[in-house]
């Protein structure tokens, strides 16, 4: 809270920019609208003004620099025209009972998540399975680990379509699956590296203490390295789920994918409907901020019950 | 009922809207068939969701089906709704191209994917290198499937379909006489696009070539159907489009154009235009992008329009 | 084949059950040969698994095979890879982390942008950025540019945080030994921000190397020339050629774990210090 | 000497490490009896933890025969023969005061009831009653100590093994846990080895002193208390107190000379 | 008392918690004259730390009065007028031992050869010669803290301030670098401000003992030490070392009562 009164200035200077950035990024789109409407504008010609420097442009038209503002096809669309797109996408049409129309980002939105929770659930779970994997064994931990980070060089895009088949092969079809094998591939990761630092947090003395107890292998892990790692597991599964939304939005980009936010990024993109980018982009913001808070919050009442501070 | 599987090479839109006009107006029921179609997007090769089991038929180009052919996955064409094609490259005149010779020196926008091989070939033709390196080549730019390059002022010729990406063109501002078309086909580069391909080891079971029959009859008359009721047929694909994106009036738009494109096939393929293909493809043969080395066999059958398309004869 | 493969595997996995359990586990023999048994006792089921049930090629192709094509194709290889992790990547990637280290270093200095910026950074980090991709491919073209350009902004954001977390990482008894010699902002600056915050430093550094990878190639998708690791990628899948994907896939596999070696071995040359390293 | 609870017979130890050999023990010879009070000082390294973690059985002697109870270390260990109390507190941060103690409970599988009780007498025991329900976090260093000393007591065996156990308190809290173990000692008669770097504590506490000295650790002295069993604090102004801790000092210095 | 290198005249400093508000020094008043060794001795949460802090100008009385060399703490600070040593060591991990003895010299631009020549003659008074290559980590606890000191010593500041710098060693290590820090002082005739919890070691080294109390934080008696300049580790055994020790604990125990 302490921290409000900054973000929100620092928050009105980056709106301010942004605002400022859409009079040249447009001009020449404000321009193209301005001459197929009759008004006189210098130098005439589409194509003729692409050698013309958009700060000259803006000299030269002042009077149509206003319609930067406005297009329908921005290159740099204003916060409010997001803003406006977004709405006009999501709330608007749920309070007209289209909340869940294939043309509502609702409806995208919970499509993404839907793949980025299954990714996230299975990503999570293999990540546990090999951080205890490796700190109970130390073969897995020699085998394992140095590929563990090799995996994450391989660019997944390139594995999406080859997923997207081979899982078809075996009988799953759509896309959801796929998408979430690739989200699970991008959030393993985090949770495996958190979480064999967590497993290994009990120092020395805290594991000797349970062997004078003789305590089993099972007691040592249930009674003290997973209580010990709770803090590593939240810190890792809020990494986890950001980059389980990543994996799912990149599974959509350049598979096809029909419906999520990806796909209606993409679909802006074949389109030519810029909006349409930006709204999925910050619906894609908006759902990433959802999922990290609700971690969050989850981790504070645990943690809370479990009595650390 | 029997069950098929199509797998789209594109999104839904108008230029598939034969089959679903067939689904929608209950074609492929009276068949008994229970069809899906699966949409496609860039990225989705049609030739290898069949490879994979996950199609039983499949809509592509010529270029690419015989590309898949030579590396050993054995497409065959059993129809070509499409008898031309829509494929053209459309330029800026201000960039200073009014004819082929003005090409080198250029910037031209291509899709690749499997619709890159017309491309290569009338550069082949044209004698004008394409790989970046050559002063009197041009510089070949792999377009995402949009036409920013042109608005933008990246490129100065980009790929486009006239029935979608020339229509976005116009609508963002461009003035139809700013612009110069090539058409592929008047070029004499056409290629066959949106057959309809199977399987050559599916084909063997008879049951499955009767259940083509049945699917290829049923989806030339959605097409006759959909030429014939345009805005029907747009509003039917609209209906169909998971995207959301699609608009009526663009699909009407690309429903018009589609039907050009379609009105000359009653959907047998005519072996002249297959061999023009061929030939197109084979005078082009270049290191880089060998779609065929060399002449394919058994690359398509009419049995399926003989026997499907025979009765109304 | 499958059999032998199978047996293959079992027996790679037994001789690294031997090796890690055995006293010269921790030489760098050890730490060498075990991952890599294991890699190629994986490569040789997926060779075993992919002949035994007959999986076409242009669905998975054997390793073998991947082989014969990185062996076959090494100059479209190197003109791809220059073109994508060379120019878009690499570039992107110093730009990026360059720039974010000095903006770090700047709002460091003023507490109200640290407050500001921070929390911004931090759930900005935590976007798909990747998604800028198309916006940004239309904006600086379908040139190496453009991908560059994705990587700044997807390296960005990491590293800043990163930064200003490890500038603020000093204890309070380590600045205070600054202040009773009267020490100047830049002094304190040099000799005890910056080197305690080199370990934060490196973990930003290795985080965005693999973003820059995954941007460089994603933004391939949305336009580029006829050349790079992610036009190779998509239009191979086009044309069925999986084996060259995959061979490109093992370029920027391998490009990539070097890359992150490199920076793992700076890290240790100048993080030296750190308790981490000592197990 | 089988009657002693612990005996020692020339053990040695010797670690592996990168740089070489470490010699930790070297041709310990110890007996230690029933009931008796044994505390270990020297500088550090000298190898009072390894020694305690041999008896212990966390640690395998290299030579020299080493017996607990009649067992071998390890045996006893299985036996759970001792509580064992470490130099920091470190209690689990996420388990209440009581749930600290009650985690030896647990894992040697006492009933539900039986862990009620142990858990409420033993805080009893070290003055901690009421606070069975704070987290760790909540309590004085002192406190935390306390607790810890508690959980080595619950399942009552027979041995208490403390290596500097008040090492991390300031001097008055000590003082006061001093006091308060001699107490409970007395109270219990179980056999203690107790580690530590204090002169004035270990001759406080105990009835015998093993001085130790590093490379390689060995017993350079064994030092009786002539102290009698009731001491007051204030004993440490006393003659014999003052005799006895400069007697331990010089035996210190003794083996202190090379470093 | 101009004369006085430190004189606190009612000094207070509150801080101000989420808890509230923590009276960490109450009306503090304290003269230290130049070439004194002052210890103050206190239990946990007293303030020495904070009110060696307020003389070093790092944290600033809420209330009173103090000067250092006649300046405020503050601007002493800026003159470098003394050297600080933390209860860590502290040393910079990523440097040398001699890189860590030239940090202060670095920052005050002092010349390379002089730099060189201060690292050399500071490393040798602590007898660390020869160390200068090494890493902190490479070093025991013991010669870590000499380092400390010699880093604290290396700009020849007047004043030393010391909080609780030997309290992580074992006391063998204690004593001799107790006797050092006596040398040392006897020779350079610095003014020092001592920060210890151990009752021996401030009677050993000290002038004057300031002994404090908690909630608030206090002086509640400063003891002149009857002890001779000439200190050999033995007169810890001595009656007088004895007496004063006693009265050390008997106001260290006033101080106490309510915890
Ligand atoms: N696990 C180990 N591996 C290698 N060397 C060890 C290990 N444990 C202890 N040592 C070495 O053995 C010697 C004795 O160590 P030990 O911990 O028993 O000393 P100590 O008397 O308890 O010292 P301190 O008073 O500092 O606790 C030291 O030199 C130490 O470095
Ligand atoms: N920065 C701070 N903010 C709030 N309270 C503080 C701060 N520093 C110290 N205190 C409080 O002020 C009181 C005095 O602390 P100080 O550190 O001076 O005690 P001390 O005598 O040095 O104790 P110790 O022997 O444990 O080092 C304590 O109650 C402490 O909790
Ligand atoms: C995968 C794929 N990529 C490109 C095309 C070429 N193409 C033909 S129609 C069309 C869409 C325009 O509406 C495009 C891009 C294709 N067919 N399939
Ligand atoms: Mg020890
Ligand atoms: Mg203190």
């Amino acid at each position: 809270m302490r921290n409000l009164v900054p973000v929100l200035v620092v928050l009105a200077v980056i709106a301010g920019l942004w605002y400022a950035a859409v009079a040249p990024m447009n001009i020449r789109g404000a321009l193209m609208v301005a001459e197929r409407s009759g008004e006189t504008v210098v130098p005439e010609g589409t194509s003729t003004r692409f050698d013309v420097s958009v700060w000259k442009l803006m000299a030269d038209n002042p009077d149509h620099i206003h319609l930067a503002y406005g297009l329908d096809r921005p290159r740099l669309p204003t916060p409010g025209q997001v803003a406006g797109e977004l709405w006009a996408s999501t709330g608007a049409m749920a309070l007209e009972g289209n909340g869940f129309s294939n043309r509502s980002l609702i409806y995208h939105g919970w499509i993404t998540l839907r793949s980025t929770l299954w990714g996230f659930l299975l990503g999570t779970f293999l990540g546990l399975l090999g951080a205890v994997a490796i700190v109970h064994a130390r073969v897995v931990d020699m085998s394992l680990m140095p590929w563990a980070i090799i995996s994450q060089t391989i660019p997944i895009v390139a594995l999406a379509p080859m997923i997207i088949v081979l899982s078809s092969q075996v009988g799953i079809d759509g896309r959801g699956v796929p998408k979430a094998i690739i989200s699970a591939y991008l959030c393993y990761f985090p949770v495996l590296v958190g979480m064999v630092t967590g497993l290994r947090s009990p120092d020395r003395s805290q594991l000797d203490l349970l062997k004078t107890y003789n305590a089993s292998q099972w007691q040592v892990f249930s009674k003290l390295r997973m209580p010990a790692s709770l803090p590593y597991l939240f810190a890792s599964l809020k990494i986890g789920i950001a980059a389980a939304l990543v994996g799912t939005i990149v599974g959509e980009l350049p598979t096809g994918a029909i419906s999520g936010l990806g796909a209606r990024i993409l679909i802006g993109d074949q389109f030519g409907t810029p909006l349409a980018i930006w709204a999925a982009l910050f619906a894609a913001a908006i759902l990433a901020g959802i999922l990290v808070t609700l971690l969050d919050v989850t981790q504070r009442l645990t943690l809370r019950r479990m009595g650390v501070r | 009922q029997d069950e098929v599987t199509l797998q789209l090479k594109w999104v839904t839109q108008a230029q598939f809207a034969g089959y679903y006009v067939a689904q929608d107006q209950g074609f492929y029921e009276e068949e008994g068939l229970d069809v899906t179609i699966l949409p496609g997007g860039p990225d989705i090769a049609p030739e290898q969701v069949i490879a994979g089991d996950g199609a039983d038929v499949i809509t592509t180009w010529m270029a690419a089906a015989l590309a898949a052919r030579e590396r050993g996955l054995g497409l065959v064409n059993i129809a070509q709704p499409f008898k031309t094609g829509g494929l053209q490259l459309t330029c800026l005149k201000s960039s200073g191209i009014e004819t082929e010779e003005d090409f080198p020196g250029k910037t031209l926008g291509v899709w690749f994917y499997g619709n890159e091989y017309p491309f290569y070939a009338w550069m082949a033709q044209l004698g004008i290198a394409t790989d970046g390196a050559d002063e009197d080549g041009v510089d070949v730019l792999r377009q995402a499937f949009n036409v920013n390059p042109l608005l933008e002022g990246q490129a100065d010729c980009i790929s486009t379909m006239t029935y979608n990406e020339y229509g976005q063109v116009l609508d963002a501002g461009i003035s139809e006489d700013e612009l110069v078309n090539f058409n592929y086909l008047e070029m004499g580069n056409g290629m066959l696009e949106d057959g309809l391909y199977v399987l050559e080891e599916d084909l063997e079971d008879p049951e499955f070539a009767d259940k083509m029959v049945r699917f290829v009859r049923a989806s030339m008359k959605g097409w006759k159907w959909a030429e014939e009721n345009p805005e029907e047929a747009a509003q039917i694909v609209v209906d169909n489009d998971q995207t959301g994106a699609q608009t009526l009036e663009h699909q009407i738009y690309m429903m018009g154009e589609v039907a050009k494109l379609t009105e000359g096939s009653e959907g047998a393929l005519d072996p002249a235009d297959y061999e023009q293909t061929v030939a197109t493809l084979l005078s082009a043969v270049s290191e880089d992008n060998p779609a065929i080395t060399e002449e394919p066999e058994g690359a398509y059958t009419t049995d399926i329009t003989d026997e499907a398309l025979g009765g109304d004869m | 084949m499958l059999v032998a493969a199978i047996v293959f595997w079992l027996a790679a996995w037994g001789m690294n059950v031997a090796i890690a359990n055995s006293p010269g586990r921790d030489t760098t023999p050890a730490r060498v040969m075990v991952p890599l048994m294991f890699g190629v006792a994986l490569l040789v089921l997926w060779e075993g698994l992919v002949t035994a049930f007959n999986v076409p090629g242009v669905i998975l192709p054997p390793p073998s095979q991947v082989a014969q094509t990185i062996a076959g194709s090494t100059g479209m290889l190197w003109i791809d890879f220059r073109q994508t992790l060379l120019k878009g990547a690499l570039s992107g990637y110093a730009i990026g982390c360059v720039v974010a280290f000095l903006v770090a270093v700047l709002i460091d200095r003023v507490p109200f942008l640290t407050r500001g910026l921070l929390p911004i950074g931090n759930f900005v980090a935590a976007l798909p950025i990747v998604g800028i991709a198309p916006i940004l491919v239309s904006w600086y073209g379908f040139d190496w540019q453009s991908k560059a350009a994705v990587v700044v902004v997807m390296v960005f954001f990491p590293m800043l945080v990163n930064t200003v977390q490890g500038l603020r990482e000093t204890d309070a008894m380590q600045r205070d030994l600054m202040r009773t010699y009267g020490a100047s902002y830049w002094q304190t600056l040099m000799k005890l921000r910056l080197p305690a915050a080199m370990p934060f430093i490196f973990n930003g550094l290795k985080i965005s190397s693999s973003l820059a990878l995954i941007g460089a190639i994603v933004a391939e998708y949305f336009g580029s020339p006829t050349h790079g690791m992610g036009f190779r990628i998509s239009t191979g899948v086009g044309s069925l050629s999986i084996d060259l994907v995959w061979a490109e896939i093992a370029v920027a596999a391998l490009a990539g774990t070097l890359f992150y070696g490199l920076v793992a071995w700076f890290e240790r040359r100048v993080t030296f210090w750190h308790p981490s390293h000592w197990h | 000497m089988s009657g002693a609870v612990v005996s020692a017979r020339d053990v040695d130890l010797t670690f592996r490490t990168n740089d070489g050999p470490v010699h930790a023990l070297s041709g310990v010879n110890l007996d230690i009896g029933k009931g008796e009070f044994v505390s270990f000082i020297g500088p550090s390294g000298c190898g009072k933890t390894t020694f305690l973690r041999c008896i212990a059985g966390l640690e395998t002697p290299t030579g020299g025969k080493l017996t607990v109870n009649g067992m071998s270390p390890d045996e006893a260990r299985r036996a759970r023969a001792y509580g064992y109390v470490f130099q920091a507190a470190g209690l689990y941060p996420w388990r209440t005061i009581g749930g600290n103690v009650r985690l030896p409970l647990e894992i040697m599988g006492f009933s539900k009831e039986e862990q009620a009780r142990r858990v409420r007498d033993t805080l009893e025991l070290v003055d901690l009653g009421g606070f069975e329900k704070k987290y760790p976090w909540q309590l004085s260093g002192g406190m935390q100590q306390r607790a810890s000393i508690a959980r080595a007591l619950s399942f009552d065996a027979d041995i208490l093994l403390m290596d500097e156990p008040f090492g991390a308190l300031d001097e008055i809290v000590r003082d006061r846990l001093n006091e308060e173990l001699l107490d409970l000692w007395a109270r219990t008669g179980k056999t203690v080895g107790f580690v530590t770097h204090s002169i004035p504590e270990a001759v406080y506490l105990s009835t015998r002193i093993v001085v130790m000295s590093p490379r390689p650790g060995r017993i350079t002295d064994v030092i009786e208390s002539p102290l009698p069993a009731e001491r007051p604090l204030d004993i440490r102004d006393s003659r014999e107190f003052i005799e006895v801790a400069h007697r331990v000092r010089e035996g210190l210095r003794a083996g202190h000379i090379d470093e």
